[in-house]
């Protein structure tokens, strides 16, 4: 059975592991100092691409080629912003690294920041993880005490690096890559037109690199240990380290920091397994299509795996259900949550969730009417593909999923009023409003 | 454009500071309306008619354009919460581990719904939209503190941390 | 504009030429093709949050011929053009995208057009009934949002709203003030204003123009009439000397409201609250409607004989002929280019003066982007609602006169100065003037006291006025006038350009338009005009005047642009209902 | 078989009368036999107007009524869309608020022309709350034009009682309710 490969998570566990002292004890800022001294920009970028890095945030765009698109000979300011608005369901890896071993987020972006000519970072963290943000802040403030920010750092001329970690206030919206930078911006986080692209035109309408905190974390072990032993993970494709969120019904849920390519299977079992019969499991965040147990137990955890499944890797947080849990239930909860963070700039989305989600409770009081279901997926449909940001398909893909693999269950209700599963009672009756 | 009966409010000098010190992080003004937020939260308890007023003054920007920023965020403290919000998730990894259980216990304790502010004004009860610590549900944060594992026979002592 | 600016691109099968970095909704507009849109605006920002403009577009691939079809529509109002490209505005594609988009409007919309003033002239009536689905699957409860007073103009349905946002740009970027946002997240988005504030921006009536649903409706015009009983006269604002372009919408010859008329050179497309309100005064109790001889104080009980037409020019006539030399006539500065014209043809211009409304304050108006501008790279995002050379994008001229520049152009500079007036009416206390002609007629004017003292010892004042107020009390004669939209004619706007306007309503009982008089007057004279008709007159003054040298009376009348089907069709004085998705291109010019 | 024209000429020609027959003896004395029955054996069917009258079908068109509902207050919304329906223009409104907080708009002023109506009933099915409704009642008379102008107070009190009681009794016996459609009321707008 694989074994999970301690690298973010190595220290998390130890008392004091957010300090710059535990950090530069375990190799700490070296890494970076390296590439930043010994590397021109030109050359991170393309190390960056060789190591076929891809971004741990949901979207797994390739980092490399990310960077590539910023402009290179432009007198306009550049930024990085760091996405550490970790909200999707099921996901608490960021949390774990910004919590617990924070220097890394501040040693890969000096590595992103050399790379693309950037000297000022914003990172941006969930108002709801005030622990984090102390930390964080913390580590920014001892960074620049020892000289790992603010100017001159390493002792390159020019190499001047500013951070400054930004609190959000509750929206899940704001970890969509520019609802992210109309917020650092002091709006709404209504997320903008694309294109333009934030390389092109992002914070404050200057280019910016967007990337999801863990994929900088890594950056140092990447330039630390070298492109083999980053590829050594995974696969071709999807190569590398990979912190899976695994909760739900297993006996030990947490971060499991394993290869790309782990089965579902392989992740169950090393979360200790459940007494219960599974029934379904969600791969990559609620937003994340179903997928049904037993049929899925063998399905690889690579970017490409889960998609030939029906699903996304997203942001590997892989949601156990058991047999009792009732699907219809499990739809109603997530499209409640779609429906409340919704940022309701776009028609489809703003009215679709609330349209749903009133659908899906009725059902699950027992009022379910024949045609709901197509009703469900016509919304779907009708949402999918049309709006800004990708909400829509956040919201539509559960809908499509669950009723498509679980139609009985909703049938059975809308039939009977009450559930088929076994041992499951209706509770969003309960929970109604 | 407010109306007249609002009183005037000032942030002490160390918040103030910070607020100046802020506006150099940040190449425009407008961008540090949400750290703002955060000290006159924390100057003033919560966020209310004055407090917007005071941050579209120090911004630059119109009352209205704070109050649709302060409205789109769930998390600022409302003049109508209680003096202690408490968040308790609800989402689904929550949910399959027990958040019901948690909230219908706390919606007993404190003889309130989910949404409501206790009689005493002490506690709000919200349903948060996870709190990404689904490895420890159920869970729930009061303020700034985060509460992992919670079971019903925990609560008394927890609330009673909160006076 | 250089060829290098321009893309071809093909819509709907038609080659169509653009300005490089312009939208291809605004490519389809000016090409006749209508593209269905809330959010977009020409003169606001790129929002694209309806969803409603959803085209299919095929991007030019690298061989340069366009790709195959796109795996989702795009929305027309924030993609932009590109050679080569290949968009599809009627396709099955663009079709649904629509259909499903107006179902999401739908549900939560109530049903009451019927009561609601935007019915006639709503977008969301007119593309359900084109591009809608016919019926809705929604069966649930409605969201309950609620009405609210904004401010004095403007009042506000919730449930109505369809979130376009456009109010909201409006307020940031052209009235500047930022008072109207969006509160709140989701599906409980609602326009707002900041707590205990009143929205009562002197542009705020514009947001009723903007909005493309009833959300936001007129106060004045609240439940007064339904728009399809409305007729439509073109026609300039009186109300300062920006001369804004004015729609004056008439029911049964009442004024029910006015609205602006699109044009670029002189107001965008906005109008500002004064003028918008500013057809009361037309509709006053105190409108006269006969012509009267005033009697002294000698005759007890009885105040005044009430005069035909044909009497009163009569005596006027003979009042002005029997003072020869000590006749005088006072115009003012709301009288129409030809009507100056007329009295200067008639009247020696070394014996009129001129009175007007006093000056306000000018008011201009800039956006407030903020720091957090919404796509600062979208192309021309900075531009869109600027109008004047400075940025501003609308101005509230200090005069308050429509025609000042058009009796400086006619009487000259002396006939219109303060002392011309002064010497006049101190020739008046000093009892040298026999026949006084004033031209009052000017709304909220409030004449002084010098004015009204001088009169009482001229023997003959002649008024011809609008409203029985202190001036028609000081009157010996009393004519009634015309107000604005009962006459047709050009104003000369403080910027120098001649617009014109029309007659919107005919004259209240005996009052004539003042040319009109002035035409009876110089027949009673024996100096008959060459001609009674405005646009003769018009091109009389062309000839004769080098200040109107070369202009043309169909140059002096404006035809906005109707983007919208309804505004095409009621221009067009068509039902809107001909359906632009059934084949046949757009009904848009 | 198809007949042609000259066959029926001829045909008619064969059926000559004979001069018996031209005397109508036969159709003289049946007629006066039906006449006499009529005389003596059956009750008079004309009514005795203006003293009678005649039951009228509960469908027909009649004057309008403006319908109230349980609080007196008229239905009608005045949204005008009669108005814009009605093809003699005999309907004018004059919309306002309402005075109540559950509604809009009310009609301040509502006045039909009698003298104009036609009866088509096109208000009725362009109302879309029902508040417009063709009773009915038969006889539209008037002394004087002023007359024939109903106004809103005088809509809404249209077709009292006891003329319901006397006409809605249909052809001897009731055929449905007098109102069409108050069973399935569908009112919109509130």
């Amino acid at each position: 059975m694989t074994e999970p490969v301690k690298v973010l998570t190595e220290f998390v566990h130890e008392d004091e592991s957010w300090t710059i002292d535990r950090y530069l004890r375990a190799g700490g800022y070296e890494a970076a100092r390296k590439a930043c001294t010994e590397m021109q920009p030109e050359e991170i970028i393309d190390f960056v691409k060789r190591s076929g890095l891809r971004g741990r945030g949901g979207a797994g765009f390739p980092t490399g080629l990310k960077w590539s698109f910023v402009p290179k000979d432009t007198d306009r300011p550049k930024f990085l912003a760091l996405n550490g608005d970790e909200s999707e369901p099921g996901t608490f890896k960021d949390r774990l690294v910004m919590e617990r071993w924070p220097h890394s987020i501040i040693e890969g972006a000096l590595i992103a920041c050399r790379a693309v000519g950037i000297s000022t970072v914003y990172l941006y963290i969930r108002g709801e993880m005030p622990l984090g943000y102390r930390r964080l802040v913390g580590a920014v403030k001892e960074a620049y005490d020892r000289g790992f920010l603010g100017k001159n750092i390493f002792g390159i001329d020019g190499f001047d690096v500013d951070m400054t970690i930004h609190r959000g206030a509750g929206a899940y919206i704001c970890g969509e890559e520019t609802g992210m930078l109309s917020s650092i911006e002091g709006g709404r986080g209504y997320p903008k037109l694309k294109p333009p692209f934030p390389a092109v035109s992002g914070l404050f309408g200057m280019p910016t690199v967007v990337n999801n905190v863990v994929t900088i974390a890594y950056l140092p072990y990447i330039f630390g240990r070298g492109i083999e032993w980053w590829r050594s993970f995974g696969t071709e494709k999807s190569p590398g380290l990979m912190p899976y969120s695994v909760s739900g019904h297993v006996e030990r849920r947490g971060v499991y920091e394993l290869p790309l390519g782990v089965t579902l299977r392989e992740l169950f079992e090393l979360a200790g397994g459940w007494s219960r019969p599974m029934k379904a499991v969600i791969p990559g965040g609620s937003s994340s299509k179903v997928l049904r147990l037993p049929d899925a137990w063998d399905v690889p955890m690579t970017f490409e795996g889960p998609m030939e499944a029906g699903s996304m890797l997203g942001s590997a947080a892989v949601v156990f259900m058991d047999e009792t849990v009732c699907m219809v239930d499990a739809l109603y909860n997530l499209l409640r949550f779609y429906e409340h963070e919704s940022c309701g700039q776009c028609t489809p989305c703003r009215e679709g969730t609330g349209w749903s989600v009133k659908i899906v409770r009725r059902i699950a009081q027992g009022k379910g009417r024949p045609g709901d279901i197509e009703t469900l997926l016509g919304i779907a449909d009708q949402a999918i593909g049309k709006t800004i940001c990708v909400f829509a398909e956040a919201f539509g893909w559960p809908i499509q999923s669950y009723v498509a693999l679980f139609r009985d269950e909703f049938e059975a209700y809308i039939r009977k009023g009450a559930h088929v599963a076994h041992g499951a009672q209706p509770q969003a009756a309960a929970h109604a409003g | 454009m407010s109306a007249e009966t609002v009183d005037k409010r000032e942030l002490s000098p160390e918040a103030r500071k910070e607020f100046e010190w802020l506006c150099g992080r940040y190449p425009r003004r407008r961008a540090v309306l949400l750290p703002l937020l955060r000290i006159i939260e924390r100057e003033f308890g919560c966020i209310d008619e004055a407090g917007m007023a005071l941050a579209a003054e120090l911004i630059g920007i119109s009352a209205a354009e704070v109050k649709s920023v302060v409205s789109f965020y769930t998390h600022y403290k409302r003049d109508t919460d209680g003096k202690y919000v408490i968040w308790v998730c609800n989402t689904l990894p929550c949910a399959l581990r027990g958040a019901r259980e948690l909230t219908d216990a706390l919606e007993r304790k404190l003889g309130v719904r989910c949404g409501q502010r206790t009689a005493d004004g002490r506690f709000s009860l919200k349903k948060a939209e996870c709190l990404a610590s689904c490895d420890t549900a159920p869970c729930m944060q009061i303020d700034d503190d985060h509460y992992d594992h919670v079971t019903e026979q925990q609560l008394d002592e927890i609330l009673a941390r909160y006076e | 504009m250089a060829e290098a600016d321009k893309v071809k691109l093909t819509i709907d099968g038609v080659e169509v030429e653009a300005p490089r970095g312009s939208m291809v909704l605004e490519a389809a507009l000016d090409a006749g093709i209508f593209v269905p849109h809330y959010c977009f605006h020409r003169a606001l920002s790129v929002a694209g949050n309806c969803r409603m403009c959803m085209v299919e577009v095929w991007p030019r691939g690298r061989d340069g011929k366009p790709m195959g079809p796109p795996r989702k529509p795009s929305i027309a109002c924030a993609t932009e053009v590109a050679d080569g490209m290949v968009v599809k505005t009627k396709s099955a594609m663009a079709h649904e995208a629509r259909q499903g988009v107006l179902e999401f409007l739908l549900i939560n919309h109530p049903l009451d057009c019927p009561v609601c003033d935007q019915a006639g002239e709503c977008d969301l009536q007119d593309f359900s009934f084109q591009f809608g689905r016919g019926e809705s699957r929604f069966r649930e409860e409605k969201a309950i949002k609620g009405a609210k007073d904004f401010g004095p103009e403007v009042r506000f349905y919730g449930n109505r709203c369809i979130n376009c946002t456009r109010c909201v740009r409006f307020t940031q970027e052209i009235a500047g003030s930022s008072d109207l946002v969006q509160v709140h997240r989701g599906g409980r988005n609602v326009i707002d204003l900041a707590d205990g504030a009143v929205f009562d921006h002197p542009l705020s009536g514009n947001v009723v123009d903007l909005c493309p649903v009833g959300a936001l409706v007129s106060r004045d015009f609240l439940h007064k009439s339904r728009v399809w009983h409305l007729d439509r006269t073109d026609s300039v604002c009186p109300h300062c000397s920006t001369g804004c372009n004015i729609e004056v919408h008439t029911q049964d010859e009442v004024v029910q409201r006015i609205k602006p008329r699109h044009n670029p050179h002189v107001n965008g497309y906005w109008i500002c609250d004064r003028g918008r309100l500013g057809y009361h005064h037309v509709h006053a109790d105190d409108r006269l409607t006969a012509a009267r001889r005033n009697l002294g104080p000698e005759h007890e009980g009885e105040v005044s004989v009430r005069l035909s037409f044909q009497e009163a020019i009569a005596e006027a006539g003979a009042a002005i002929e029997r003072a020869g030399e000590r006749a005088y006539a006072i115009a003012n500065a709301w009288l129409t280019n030809e009507e100056l014209f007329a009295l200067q043809t008639l009247w020696p211009t070394d014996r009129i003066g001129l009175i007007a409304r006093p000056p306000g304050e000018e008011q201009r108006f800039y956006p407030k982007w903020g720091d957090a501008e919404r796509n600062p790279s979208l192309p021309r995002q900075h531009e869109r609602g600027k109008l004047y050379e400075d940025g501003a994008t609308f101005v509230i001229e200090a005069d308050r006169n429509p025609n000042r520049t058009g009796a400086l152009r006619i009487l000259g500079e002396q006939a219109c100065s303060e002392q011309r007036l002064d010497a006049i009416l101190s020739a008046a206390l000093a009892g040298e003037v026999e026949t006084l002609l004033v031209f009052s007629g000017m709304p909220d004017y409030h004449p002084p006291e010098v004015l009204t003292g001088a009169l009482a010892r001229v023997a003959n004042v002649i008024v011809v006025d609008l409203f029985d107020g202190p001036l028609a009390r000081a009157a010996s004669l009393v004519l009634p006038g015309a107000a604005v939209f009962e006459k047709r004619g050009t104003f000369t706007n403080g910027r120098g350009r001649t617009q014109r306007i029309d007659m919107a309503r005919p004259t209240p009982g005996q009052a004539r338009t003042e040319l009109e008089i002035l035409f009876a007057l110089g027949r009673a004279l024996g100096r008959p005009l060459p001609s009674g008709s405005p646009k003769r007159l018009f091109e009389l003054l062309v000839e004769q005047n080098e200040a109107f040298a070369g202009l043309r009376w169909a140059d002096t009348h404006h035809v906005a642009p109707a983007w919208s089907p309804h505004m095409a069709a009621a221009r067009k004085g068509l039902p809107v209902l001909a359906s632009p998705c059934a084949g046949k291109g757009g009904s848009s010019a | 078989m198809a007949v042609t024209h000259d066959e029926a000429v001829e045909r008619t020609d064969e059926r000559k009368s004979s001069w018996v027959e031209r005397l109508y003896l036969r159709e003289i004395v049946a007629g006066l036999a039906n006449t006499f029955r009529h005389l003596v054996f059956e009750s008079p069917f004309t009514t005795q107007y203006p003293e009678e009258t005649i039951p009228y079908n509960p469908r027909a068109r009649g004057e309008h009524i403006l319908k109230v509902d349980e609080q007196g207050r008229e239905k009608c919304v005045a949204c005008l869309l009669c108005e814009a329906a009605c093809p003699s223009k005999c309907i004018r409104i004059v919309p306002g608020p309402a005075p109540w907080d559950d509604r809009e708009r009310y009609p301040v002023e509502f006045e039909i022309d009698m003298l104009r109506c036609i009866y088509c009933g096109f208000c009725e099915d362009a109302c879309p709350c029902d508040a417009i409704e063709l009773t009915p009642k038969p006889y539209t008379v008037f002394d004087r034009r002023e007359t024939a102008l109903y106004d809103k107070e005088k809509l809404k009190n249209n077709y009292p009682q006891d003329w319901r009681e006397r006409f809605s009794d249909g052809y001897g016996k009731q055929t449905g309710p007098p109102f069409r459609r108050e069973a399935g009321d569908r009112s919109l707008i509130r």
